[in-house]
């Protein structure tokens, strides 16, 4: 069958091995990928015409602000799979991004307030970008805490993978809303980031980085995700050989 | 169409780090009665609401006539009638009015049905009181008056003598009995065993 | 250097930034690791509780 | 054996087509169970009319805080009203929450629910929309008091109470989401509004705006209809989300 390729990613024991397998492979790059782009982005890049130096932020906050989103997307889309099909390991996938996308979430938000003293005069503007990612930070919060609340690992995993599902239907609506309502209610002294085309020597250390923390992910995922199937797992003789291994 | 039966195939289940049911298998088929007993702890509770399809056990099937529950849940839970360790009854409705909410959501209950079946259980008397004022026997007859509403094929009974006194065992008796007489299924969870106007009764005990 | 550490004159904005954001991705390393330690040793923990079973 | 009037005559079979009447399964089955279960959601409610009052009156108490602690200053007040008058309706209608499946998880009715054979998801339409009745519909009547003490023209009260008529149905449907979730924990209530209120604020942009609009004479249509339009889409989803959940939360 075609699909037998399906069983065995869902099977514990063989993603226990295969996870632990693949883990540098996705390190050691994601280490020379953001070596790379941190020289380029701190280094090689040239001052932004307007800002100066102040926008090398860009290369730490931006992916903070794609490892959130993206970190939540997966996480909803490994709910939905462990929902519907009842799969144990795309829940404990589920599990294992929580706790990365809310710690990049933070960054996100801290990174966007050190950009945003300098370039509006504030720490904090009510912009639909921060604003947004603030709200995201709740909905992760909102997930680890309904999973604390019940003890039952099955159970919490079921319950969570609903609300991360409900929240990622969500995101966009909120976005959404966000960004109208700010349009109502934007003052015109603020001074606006503008979008001018970015050169390639500012922007190939950006992409670097984007790849770089992409990698970084998966790498962290795998090695989260090794011990959230071997805590949802009965069978005593594979756990054995996890465990001594 | 398949005759009513209920087949239980290798049923594991876990409840956070304890493995409750280890394998539990068994068929009933028309007219069959099946006590489950064991101490307490033992997973009757979760063995019942496993196949009633509200908990998903870890492996193993339910088979209602010879078909997977999970397959079309609400046909098999049309089929069935569950009563828990509580009945399920709301403290500031009447017993009369708790009856025709309950029983109502699953199907029409003529009015001269309620009647009859809150008659049976000897509750004509008090079933217009409000259920807070009730006491635990009392309650539990209610409940008994629900059950005899619900002919359906298969009932689910948890402990469905606790409280009662000698005259409302001997009812719970004679209400599984004609359940049997009429071809249904009854499986019970109990701790001293089935009124003695049961009988044929099969045993399921559950190890500690 | 001292050009460099000084990022013209945004030192106190883009320094702490990285260094935020340095802060999160190795503690996300050290966390991972020991959510994968503490898993081990619960199934371990698990495993000798369940060895009087058979 | 069998007593006088019991129902032992009927046999299996019959008792079936005598289901059908009622079509164990058939949407018209699963409207009058809805039916059933929204009015003796609302039964209950009316026995115990001391839990009904509460969210009220802490809405009321909400709204009284606010000149007190910022300025009786009618114009200012004026200019706060939209956002006092729907952050109270949020808090409030949160408040209620809590109690939503609380009781019908303890005495089993929410067990008999998912045993019904009966679409589950229409049985929490028919509570939610019950919630609704019981708490929306009064804050929304209570509202033009609130934002008369707050200054609000008479003119502007119709379209306040549409308002939050309207947005007040999308929080229940919200919330009937993280009611089930949270169902079974012990101190449900923090957690509660962490799930519930990043998910509301959509209802609480788009209905201060209408608010806000009503209070100044603008045209109130645009943020009414996106109220509008949250409305609609919880109520074809939530429902389902929200049985999903119960049956996670009973396993």
């Amino acid at each position: 069958m075609t699909w037998t390729w399906f069983h065995r990613l869902a099977s514990p024991p063989y993603v226990y091995a295969l996870a632990a397998r693949l883990t540098p492979w996705f390190a050691w790059p994601a280490a020379l990928l953001i070596a790379a782009g941190l020289w380029g982005g701190l280094v090689l890049a040239p001052p932004d015409y307007q800002q100066g130096d102040g926008f090398r932020i860009i290369y730490v906050h931006a992916p903070s602000a794609w490892m959130s989103l993206m970190v939540y997307t997966t996480m909803a889309v490994a709910a939905a799979v462990g929902l519907i099909w009842r799969i144990k390991v795309a829940h404990a996938i589920a599990a294992s991004c929580a706790p990365i996308g809310a710690s990049f979430t933070f960054a996100a938000l801290v990174t966007g307030a050190l950009w945003g003293e300098p370039m509006w005069g504030t720490y904090w503007e009510w912009d639909p970008r921060l604003t947004s990612e603030l709200i995201l930070l709740f909905l992760y919060l909102g997930y680890m805490g309904l999973r604390a609340g019940i003890e039952d690992t099955q159970r919490a995993d079921r319950a969570s993978a609903l609300l991360a599902v409900v929240g990622v239907v969500n995101v966009p609506i909120i976005h959404y809303s966000v960004t109208w309502w700010n349009s109502l209610h934007q003052a015109p002294s603020v001074m606006r980031l503008d979008k001018p085309a970015i050169a390639p020597a500012m922007l190939l250390p950006l992409l670097s980085m984007l790849l770089g923390f992409t990698l970084y992910f998966v790498a962290l995922l795998l090695i989260r995700l090794r011990g959230e199937v071997l805590a949802r797992e009965r069978s005593a003789s594979w756990i054995r050989e996890a465990v001594s291994a | 169409m398949l005759d009513e039966r209920l087949e239980v195939e290798n049923l594991h289940l876990w409840r956070g780090e304890r493995h409750v049911l280890r394998g539990v298998r068994f068929a009933l088929g028309r007219a069959g009665c099946l006590e489950v007993t064991g101490p307490n702890g033992s997973g009757k509770t979760s063995l019942l609401r496993t196949l009633c399809g509200l908990i998903y056990p870890e492996e193993g099937t339910v088979l209602w006539k010879g078909e997977n529950v999970r397959r079309d849940l609400p046909a098999f839970h049309a089929a069935l009638a569950y009563l828990g360790h509580e009945p399920p009854l709301k403290a500031d409705l009447s017993a009369r009015e708790n009856l025709r909410y309950w029983i109502g959501i699953r199907r029409r209950v003529a009015p001269s049905a309620l009647d009859a079946a809150l008659e049976r259980v000897g509750a004509s008397g008090w079933c217009d009181r409000l259920v807070r004022t009730l006491s635990a026997g009392q309650r539990r007859r209610v409940a008994l008056a629900g059950l005899a509403l619900l002919v359906v094929p298969l009932w689910i009974l948890d402990e469905p003598t606790t409280n009662l006194d000698a005259e409302g065992q001997q009812l719970v008796g004679s209400l599984i009995a004609e359940q049997l007489a009429r071809g249904g299924l009854v499986i019970a969870a109990v701790h001293q065993g089935l009124p003695a106007a049961v009988r044929d009764v099969r045993r399921l005990e559950l190890p500690p | 250097m001292r050009q460099f550490f000084d990022m013209g004159g945004y030192a106190a904005f883009v320094w702490p930034a990285y260094l935020v954001t340095l802060a999160v991705v190795v503690l996300n390393i050290v966390w991972a690791r020991r959510a994968l330690d503490r898993s081990r040793a619960a199934a371990r923990r698990r495993l000798d509780a369940r060895g009087e079973q058979p | 054996m069998s007593m006088p009037g019991a129902p032992a005559a009927a046999t299996l079979a019959s008792a079936a087509t005598a289901d059908d009447g009622a079509g164990a399964t058939s949407v018209a089955g699963a409207i009058e169970a809805a039916r059933l279960a929204l009015l003796r959601d609302l039964k209950l409610a009316f026995r115990k009319r001391g839990q009904l009052v509460q969210p009220l009156a802490f809405f009321a108490l909400v709204t009284m805080l606010f000149p007190l602690a910022v300025s009786p200053e009618l114009s200012r007040l004026r200019e706060m009203a939209p956002g006092v008058i729907w952050v109270a309706a949020l808090l409030a209608s949160l408040l209620a929450l809590e109690f939503l499946f609380r009781d019908d998880a303890y005495d089993g009715t929410l067990e008999q629910y998912a045993l019904s054979g009966q679409s589950l998801t229409w049985l929490m339409f028919a509570k939610t929309a019950a919630h609704w009745l019981l708490t929306g519909l009064p804050l929304a009547l209570m509202a033009p008091l609130a934002a008369l003490s707050l200054g609000a023209p008479l003119a502007s009260l119709a379209g306040i109470v549409g308002s939050v008529a309207v947005g007040s149905i999308a929080l229940s449907l919200i919330g009937s989401i993280g009611a089930a979730l949270t169902l079974g924990m012990k101190r449900s209530g923090a957690l509660l509004s962490l799930l519930t209120l990043p998910l509301s604020l959509p209802v609480l942009i788009y209905g201060a705006r209408a608010t806000q609009l009503a209070i100044s004479g603008g045209p109130l249509l645009a943020p009414l209809e996106l109220l509008g339009a949250l409305a609609v889409l919880g109520v074809t989803l939530a429902p389902l989300a929200a049985a999903a959940a119960v049956r996670i939360s009973l396993e």
